[in-house]
């Protein structure tokens, strides 16, 4: 029934907050709405396994609308949840045009991944994975930036095929199914041949990867990342990347582990080269927004290839790395709207000492930073020393070359921090201010999570150790 | 007289009807085309009528097998009767409107 | 050489070559002329098979009223030969060379066929083309499409109305 | 039996209400009460409560698929009429006429939904097309009409006189034009020496269907007819008469597909990626919205051709389906492209904020087009899809048609990026509440359906 | 041991709390007394622990503490847990009785700065001496590895404290950076050890090293020594160090001298089975030690910065002590580690106390004959140029004398090689006194009306690190001198038990090593009598122009433009070509291609649609052939579809 909750109460509000006029109004609405399904989520976090629904849908097709709760959807409900009143509280004093609708698709947006992180249906799952994604093509339409339109309408097509793949995938399943059931159990128990297997792997991976996004598929998203508003961009790389990344575990990786096993080599290779590639692009980048885009490309891309590497422990580093990306990305992406804001320019050879002008940016920056190179006690740090350690033990090569990332990481992130916020203040960050009270707010508790959960990773990975003993007792 | 010289010499008139249509641009002579071509199948119609006929007279002596093919024929002909008034009332639309049959002479509607 | 083949063969070689004048001839009169030669001819044809009812109705409707429609439009607008202007030449040779083939395919798989050796068409005798058993069928079995071809002349007509009423 | 009987009467009737009747919007009230009548009719005929039996020498079987298909084409031309009648009576001045010939089509529809037979097949099929010379080109003074009229009516009657030529070799090989006859022939396919005067007759016959839905390489006339002809006919035309078609193509193939062995399914799958092709890549450079609909509804053509290809339950619910989808969908949407003066994408700059819903309903029906999910025209594509992976066909053109669907995105959402994020103010005919209202219905209908497409199929299947 | 042990990390970090967070409200005094005094308090408390290990004396004491399961997953746990043996104990009284002292000589030393400033330096020193512990304190690796970033962390922060200079900010990122590709192979070698054994415990590792493949141990420790060059500042991974000047001269003192970059010997020597199981691995450390040592000692000869010279120095320290691990005396290294914060901290405090009395000038050739203004830095700064030049019976003479006997056992070439370097120390250590102390001052007018001596909160610590430099090298005197004196190997020996057992040291005589202490000290001395006198008559200006050699040496060999050219550069342009190239043409080009190509193909297919009824028959009567055709031989397509799908 909470599970039901979850998704409904974001949908119902959505809807309403379009009636709504005013900006103080939708905002403090949508706010509340939030923080209200944050509750509601921990309460399912703490609720023991087992809290799922189910009702008929589609008898004919053999297709039920049922939800499923297990460790890794509640940390995933948790995240989205948790990330929602941060943005809506981040983005409290931004100006918005008509906010009704706003905040209102906002919220849809929220349902539907809550929707996707619930689904255990694949034909409800491939619905709510299109939910999550109409809302945002507006969202970036609407309120984005000057090249929205085409940039928006590129990422909206892309992502499109990918899904389309994926329901012909689904289909094919669909009908190897032993009782011709769209259920996630009889998905599983499917049988397909090897050869099968392998066209449908792709079908399917295509569409996750495309989503995450992993090298070379990934060009869709610094534009968008850049063009989009900044409430929905924390969206799109907080918490729908994510998307990808789960459906790999509750989807790919149990329906065709033979497949999965045979092409992992190449996927992982492909990941790894992606990072380092991401990586050096972010070096390059004179951009705030499209360098964070590109260190979130790296970062996604060592989560994918832990994730076919076959091994718990880099399973458990992807769960709980899961988590703390989006975390950790939403503080990134606040300072770069903030900076943007407030002195109209995202380049970064045109900032410059504002540690001077504001401190408490200047250390919240350089602490996210941290988080961003997973320095320990960061929460980064645990999950990407779970992962790299399990990718080790798949093969140490690529584990090295792929640590060379590490590297690349510290040299970029520091970069930024360098050029924003250390030299001398210039005509641009003259006017420079320290951040208002509730990004200040938003930021310490991001920061908080931060160092908490660098400490303390515990309790997430017991969280979802349910989930991933699960992947292996499928094969 | 074999079927197969009926079938040879319809298809011929079909084919010049065809041909007709492609090559003329005067809306009224490609619209003659047109009969030409129903004229052809009226023909094969009742040809094979009658060798249906012919097949099912050896065994019973009054048989009425094939009449439906040369009923068709006759439909075939109403048909074409409504045909004809409506086809040729949109010419003359058209010819009021142009002051000309040309096929190609309206060209607004391409790409 | 009996006399139903010289006849089928000269009504054939006139048929198509009146076909090919229809085509070839630029004054749309003398087309619609070459053209009441092929109904002459196709209904010739029909007596042959002994068709008489098809035969006559073929004179009545085509070459007679269809056929008089037809010339009396073009009067109407008093089309003469320059009122068709020249056509590309490529366009006139495709469109005979697809029609060719369109032939030459059909013919060579009729050419194939096994099935239709043996089989020969009834001349002169059989009385199914008679207008008394005709009739008898078309009321009794095929009556419903006779009745529903009342609505297609009833569609016409008002076709014809809507279109050529002025307003 | 009583559609048939219905609609030709209705059709006169109309013809007279033209006389009685001084107002266009009585005449139109009329046709509105006429059709409703028209589909109790039809339902109760295929409830079998009340039908008028005519022995017909199985020239026509009726059975209930082709009823609820029909009652279908009806309540769409009840929903077209409802929303478009105010815009028929502008077409011209013999508003009662246009009403009869709809109801000639439907008699047609009707026939096309009950043949069993090519005689009866020929007729419908000219019952429908003859009215539909006319409706195109009933804007007299206007020349693009006249010139849709003119193609329309030539290559219509060429595709005729294909028709009959397919019709007599088929005559010649079995001696009869009865279905069931070739159908047993295809039984015994294997056995017996395929006859190549039957295979060339079906070939000719597939290609006139072909013609007749629009499919590639034989849609050209579409464009031109539907850009040429007045609007409100264009989506008179492209849903209720291509929905027609489409269950006249399938009911002649189901049983005769055989015959034509291996190279059936080749041919089949040549037009339908030719006609996916054709429809999506040349709709996207289109500048007139009425014309890239024109194309859009080859490539929805497209998808419904795969019915033809899997033929099997699954495919006959996802026909329904999607000609319910798709005539809501495009009903609606030509409803409000008619209320645009500006046919091109720029015409519809800024009509979220002019006309919100009018916008609203729009980016609904162009989803279900589009076949977003939570649309009716998903589960259309859905059920089409998935028929074929049911089918044991192959993977390959089931990917093509995916691709395809995303290209279609693009022109469709052409339209929304032009409704939403483009500034303007386009010039509107009068909107009233009522249209609206019937708008919000017809868009929350391809909701509810997309949502539950089994009310539908419940329906269908009692 | 008892959870007392958790009350030495927890001082610094209340302190980093404390002035972090109440920088802006808290005054200079007080910040600098909860600077300083979290580290006296954590200074007795270590020196508590000192006392129970000590007592505990030769029999095993339970060391390990755990506080909480870090990280717990099915393959491994990770425990968050000290470790207080003899080793890291003494690391614990160095650490925080020199950081004390330090702290201590900040607070007079950064008085200048603004208040926050003030709070920001001693939250960052806070900081360091926390994770510094937590490096020292770790019983495990991966412990180990959170402070090993953590100071690495910290040295950004303080390197670049001036953060309005960018040269400075460069300076730390390239120290942060360096330290990364170092900590890499660190890291690469814990998920070594993760995977082999399932475990990072130092008990549990040394205890199953058996189970180790040669290859493994090679491999391990060879990644293990790359952490070690990188925070150690090894060849090739040193150039940081020298940079790293830019910081504040106590940050130098404290973490660039005396604690931070022994991390690396602190490790290995941690580790030290591993490595004495590694041969190879060893002589690879102890030629890298050697080589570090001369090279870093031939770049110290011509260096004009104060500052920079005993960055040099340092680097070629380190080699020595390296060197010392090199050769398997571990003992030695520790030994030398010791001494070497003594009399280098002091020498950086000294030269500190000499630039700020200079006002922040720091060029030795501007400088002269501050004996006379400033006695007390004078005196101490003169005795740890005596001990670093390796003087008997200064400390540095038995430390170091350790080191080279242990190596000339193992290979004389490399005790040649070492006395060679050791008098290049002796030689440059005391051009640096001379020219900075002895002849004429050469500095501005101004600086010379305002020499001073510096206040009691610098001298004091100068002075107990002078003593220190004195007297410390008698916790390890030479067999030679004394039986079983060396009161640091005995304290140490649980530690190395297990690699003394593998390596056999066979000992020199007595008679060798006197024989080499007196002439390697004879040596010196003639060295440094001649650096003296060089140096004394040194006037200031012409002599500038270093040509041929020493123009190479001053420039430091070239390496930094090196580093840049060979591997700087070329990413930069790889990454260049990557974002402007690869990206926008290659890969996005590809998909937008693909768009292009459709409303290209778009825009052709339109002319299909002519207008012209003729032509659209005509392609239906040709389909319509066509159709047949395919008809005709529909099953060689079929065979060809299916071998295309």
């Amino acid at each position: 029934m909470i599970a039901l909750l979850l998704l409904l109460i974001p949908f119902v509000a959505g809807l309403g907050s379009f009636a709504i006029k005013q900006e103080s109004t939708a905002k403090n609405f949508s706010l509340l709405v939030s923080i209200f399904i944050l509750g509601l989520s921990l309460v399912a976090v703490f609720t023991p396994v087992g809290a799922s629904f189910d009702s008929s849908w589609l008898t004919d097709l053999g297709s039920r609308f049922t939800l499923k709760l297990d460790g890794m959807g509640k940390m995933l409900c948790l995240l989205t949840a948790v990330s929602y009143p941060l943005i809506f509280a981040a983005v409290y004093k931004n100006e918005y045009k008509n906010p009704g609708s706003f905040f209102g698709l906002m919220l849809l947006t929220q349902a539907g991944l809550m929707g996707v992180f619930l689904a255990a249906d694949a034909l409800l799952f491939y619905f709510f994975w299109e939910l999550a994604l109409i809302p945002v093509y507006f969202l970036c339409s609407l309120w984005g930036g000057e090249k929205r339109i085409a940039v928006t309408f590129k990422f909206f097509v892309y992502t499109f095929i990918g899904s389309l793949l994926m329901l012909v995938g689904i289909l094919y399943v669909y009908f190897h199914t032993a009782d011709h059931s769209f259920a996630l159990q009889s998905f599983y128990n499917a049988q397909l041949s090897d050869h099968q297997q392998s066209y449908m792997f792709w079908l399917f991976f295509v569409a996750f990867a495309i989503k995450m996004p992993i090298f070379p598929l990934h060009t869709w998203q610094p534009d968008a990342y850049e063009q989009a508003p900044t409430a929905t961009t924390m969206v799109l790389s907080g918490v729908m990347v994510k998307m990808g990344v789960f459906a790999i575990f509750r989807w790919l990786l149990p329906l065709f582990p033979n497949a999965a096993t045979s092409n992992s080599i190449i996927i992982i290779i492909l990941s790894v080269t992606g990072m380092l590639y991401a990586s050096l692009i972010a070096i390059k980048q004179d951009d705030i927004k499209r360098m964070i885009a590109y260190s979130s490309i790296a970062h996604i891309g060592l989560m994918c290839a832990a994730m076919f590497t076959n091994n718990k422990t880099a399973f458990d580093g992807v769960m709980i790395q899961m988590f703390n990306h989006g975390i950790n990305v939403i503080g990134l992406w606040i300072i770069a709207d903030l900076i943007e804001k407030q002195l109209g320019t995202r380049k970064l050879s045109e900032l410059g000492g504002l540690a001077q002008k504001a401190p408490a940016l200047a250390i919240l920056l350089v602490i996210m930073a941290l988080a961003n190179v997973a320095l320990p006690l960061t929460n980064a740090f645990v999950g990407e020393f779970l992962m790299f350690s399990g990718l080790f033990q798949y093969n140490m090569f690529i584990a090295g070359v792929a640590g060379v990332s590490i590297v690349l990481a510290a040299v970029y992130t520091l970069n930024m921090v360098q050029s924003i916020i250390y030299g001398n203040l210039n005509t641009v960050t003259e006017k420079a201010t320290d951040i208002s009270s509730n990004i200040k707010l938003v930021l310490v508790i991001i920061t908080l999570v931060i160092i908490a959960l660098g400490i303390f990773p515990q309790p997430l990975i017991d969280l979802t150790k349910s989930s991933v003993e699960a992947l292996f007792v499928k094969k | 007289m074999p079927i197969q010289y009926y079938i040879y010499f319809c298809l011929a008139l079909f084919s010049i009807g065809i041909i007709g249509v492609l090559t003329r641009r005067n809306a009224i002579i490609v619209f003659m085309s047109i009969e030409l071509m129903l004229n052809a199948v009226n023909l094969l119609l009742v040809a094979f009528s009658k060798v249906h006929y012919g097949a099912a007279l050896a065994a019973n002596p009054n048989t009425t097998a094939g009449i439906d093919g040369q009923l068709f024929v006759f439909f075939i002909m109403v048909v074409a009767a409504a045909e004809v008034s409506v086809g040729l009332a949109i010419i003359v639309m058209m010819y009021r409107n142009t002051h000309s049959v040309d096929v190609n002479f309206l060209n607004r509607l391409k790409n | 050489m009996s006399t139903v083949q010289i006849l089928f063969s000269f009504l054939s070689v006139l048929a198509l070559f009146g076909a090919i004048m229809v085509l070839v001839s630029k004054n749309p009169v003398h087309s619609v002329l070459w053209l009441i030669t092929v109904f002459f001819a196709i209904s010739g044809h029909y007596i042959l098979l002994n068709a008489q009812f098809l035969a006559i109705v073929n004179l009545i409707v085509y070459a007679g009223a269809i056929m008089v429609l037809f010339l009396f439009v073009i009067m109407l607008m008093n089309l003469n030969a320059e009122a068709e202007p020249r056509k590309h030449l490529w366009m006139k040779f495709a469109g005979v060379i697809s029609g060719g083939c369109f032939l030459m395919v059909l013919i060579s798989l009729i050419r194939q066929t096994t099935e239709l050796t043996g089989k020969t068409v009834l001349m002169k005798e059989g009385n199914i083309g008679l207008i008394k058993n005709l009739g008898k069928a078309l009321f009794t079995d095929y009556v419903v499409p006779f009745e529903i071809s009342s609505v297609l002349f009833l569609s016409a007509m008002v076709g014809a109305v809507v279109i050529g009423k002025k307003d | 039996m009583n559609a048939i009987i219905f609609s030709a009467i209705m059709g006169v009737v109309m013809m007279f209400s033209g006389i009685l009747l001084q107002k266009k919007s009585a005449v139109t009230t009329t046709a509105i009460i006429s059709l409703i009548l028209l589909l109790s009719m039809n339902l109760l005929d295929s409830y079998s409560i009340f039908s008028f039996n005519v022995n017909t020498h199985d020239l026509l079987h009726f059975n209930k698929f082709g009823l609820f298909f029909n009652s279908i084409l009806i309540a769409a031309t009840l929903i077209f009429v409802l929303l478009c009648g105010s815009d028929i009576e502008k077409t011209g001045v013999n508003v009662a006429d246009y009403y009869a010939l709809i109801f000639f089509v439907l008699c047609g529809t009707s026939i096309l939904t009950s043949f069993n037979g090519l005689l009866m097949l020929f007729l419908g099929i000219e019952i429908m097309s003859i009215p539909l010379y006319i409706l195109t080109g009933a804007e007299k003074k206007n020349l693009k009409s006249n010139e849709a009229a003119l193609k329309y009516f030539l290559m219509g009657a060429f595709s005729t006189g294909l028709l009959l030529m397919g019709i007599a070799l088929i005559y010649g090989a079995t001696g009869s034009f009865a279905l069931q006859v070739s159908a047993t022939m295809a039984a015994s396919a294997g056995t017996i020496p395929t006859s190549f005067l039957q295979i060339a007759g079906l070939i000719l016959l597939f290609v006139s269907m072909c013609f007749k839905v629009s499919a590639a390489p034989f849609h050209f006339w579409t464009p031109d007819v539907y850009d040429g002809a007045p609007s409100v006919f264009t989506s008179f035309m492209a849903t209720v008469v291509k929905a027609a078609g489409f269950f006249a193509f399938l009911n002649l193939f189901e049983s005769n597909t055989t015959i034509l062995g291996p190279s059936w399914k080749i041919l089949l799958s040549f037009v339908i990626v030719a006609t996916l092709l054709v429809g999506n890549i040349t709709a996207v450079f289109q500048q007139s919205i009425k014309r890239m609909l024109a194309y859009s509804s080859i490539s929805q053509a497209g998808f419904m051709l795969f019915a033809l290809y899997s033929n099997n339950d699954l495919a006959k619910e996802g026909i329904l389906l999607y000609a319910v989808a798709y005539c809501l969908a495009t009903i609606g949407f030509f409803a409000i492209l008619i209320k645009v003066k500006d046919y091109t994408f720029d015409g519809f700059n800024g009509l979220a904020k002019a006309q919100p819903v009018l916008a609203f309903t729009g980016v609904v029906f162009l989803m279900s087009l589009a076949g977003i999910p939570l649309t009716a025209g998903f589960f259309a594509k859905f059920y089409m899809l998935s028929s074929v992976v049911k089918s044991g066909g192959s993977l390959w053109i089931v990917v093509v048609a995916v691709l395809f669907a995303a290209i279609s995105v693009y022109y469709y959402f052409k339209v929304i990026q032009s409704m939403f994020f483009k500034e303007g103010v386009p010039e509107i005919a009068a909107i009233t509440s009522k249209f609206k209202a019937g708008l919000i219905l017809v868009a929350a209908a391809i909701i509810i359906i997309g949502v539950l497409p089994s009310i539908v199929l419940n329906w269908f299947y009692f | 041991m008892n959870k007392i042990v958790f009350l030495v990390p927890l001082f610094p970090l209340l302190g980093f709390l404390i002035n972090g967070l109440g920088r802006k409200s808290l005054s200079k005094s007080a910040i600098g007394i909860i600077g300083s005094g979290v580290l006296l308090l954590s200074f007795l408390t270590s020196c508590y622990l000192f006392s129970i290990v000590a007592s505990a004396g030769e029999e095993q004491l339970q060391t390990v503490v755990t506080l909480f399961n870090f990280i717990s997953v099915d393959a491994f746990t990770i425990p968050f847990a000290f470790q207080v043996d003899q080793l890291s104990v003494l690391f614990l009284l160095i650490i925080t009785g020199i950081g004390f002292l330090i702290h201590l000589y900040s607070t007079a030393y950064m008085k200048e700065e603004e208040t926050h400033h003030f709070g920001r330096y001693f939250a960052y020193l806070n900081l360091f001496v926390f994770s510094m512990l937590l490096l020292v304190m770790g019983a495990n690796y991966v412990i180990m590895f959170i402070g090993w970033e953590g100071v690495g962390l910290c040295s950004y922060l303080l390197i670049g404290y001036w953060f309005k200079n960018n040269d400075f900010n460069y300076a730390a990122k390239k120290a942060f950076i360096m330290n990364r590709i170092g900590d890499l192979g660190f890291l690469l070698a814990v998920f070594w050890l993760l995977f082999r054994l399932g475990t990072v415990n130092y008990n549990e590792v040394f205890t199953q090293v058996a189970n180790l493949s040669s290859f493994d141990i090679a491999a391990i420790t060879t990644l293990l020594f790359i952490g070690a060059m990188g925070k150690s500042a090894q060849i090739p991974l040193y150039t940081w160090l020298p940079d790293a000047m830019a910081g504040p001269t106590p940050v130098s003192a404290l973490i660039h001298a005396a604690t931070m970059v022994t991390a690396g010997i602190y490790m290995i020597a941690r580790s030290n089975i591993l490595f004495t199981m590694a041969p190879t691995t060893q002589t690879l450390i102890a030629i890298i030690g050697l080589a570090t040592a001369i090279f870093a000692a031939t770049i110290a000869l011509k260096q004009n910065d104060i500052k920079k010279v005993l960055a040099y120095s340092t680097v070629s320290q380190l080699g020595y002590m390296f060197l010392g691990l090199g050769v398997g005396a571990y003992t030695g290294a520790v030994f030398h580690v010791m001494t070497h914060a003594f009399f280098k901290a002091l020498l950086f405090l000294g030269a500190g106390s000499v630039i700020h009395a200079m006002h922040h000038e720091q060029d030795i050739r501007k400088m002269g004959n501050l004996k006379k203004f400033m006695p007390i830095t004078h005196i101490t700064f003169l005795l740890a140029c005596l001990a670093i030049a390796g003087i008997p019976p200064f400390s540095g003479f038995f430390s170091k004398d350790e080191i080279l006997a242990a190596a000339f056992t193992k290979n004389p070439l490399y005790y040649y090689i070492g006395v060679g370097g050791a008098l290049m120390t002796a030689f440059y250590m005391f051009r640096l006194y001379t020219l900075t102390f002895l002849g004429k001052f050469r500095g501005t007018h101004d600086q010379e009306h305002h020499l001073h001596e510096s206040p009691a909160a610098m001298t004091i610590p100068l002075i107990v690190l002078a003593v220190l430099s004195v007297v410390g090298g008698f916790i390890g005197i030479p067999e030679a001198f004394a039986e079983n004196k060396h009161w640091l190997e005995h304290f140490l020996s649980p530690i190395f038990a297990e690699s003394t057992k593998l390596s056999t040291v066979h000992h020199l005589s007595h008679s060798q090593e006197y024989l080499m202490m007196g002439s390697v000290t004879v040596l010196i001395i003639g060295v440094i009598l001649f650096a003296v006198n060089n140096f004394k008559k040194f006037t200031g200006g012409h002599e500038l122009e270093e040509t041929g050699f020493g123009k190479l040496l001053q420039n430091k060999w070239y390496i930094d433009e090196l580093y840049n050219n060979v591997i700087v550069a070329p990413i930069n342009s790889f990454a260049a070509i990557c974002k402007n190239f690869v990206e926008k043409s290659g890969i996005d080009g590809a998909i937008n291609g693909v768009g292009k190509l459709v409303s290209y193909s778009s825009r052709q297919l339109r002319l299909v649609q002519s207008g012209q009824v003729a032509s659209y028959l005509l392609i239906m009567i040709l389909s319509i052939v066509v159709f047949f055709i395919i008809w005709f031989n529909d099953i060689t397509i079929m065979k060809f579809l299916n071998k295309l799908f």
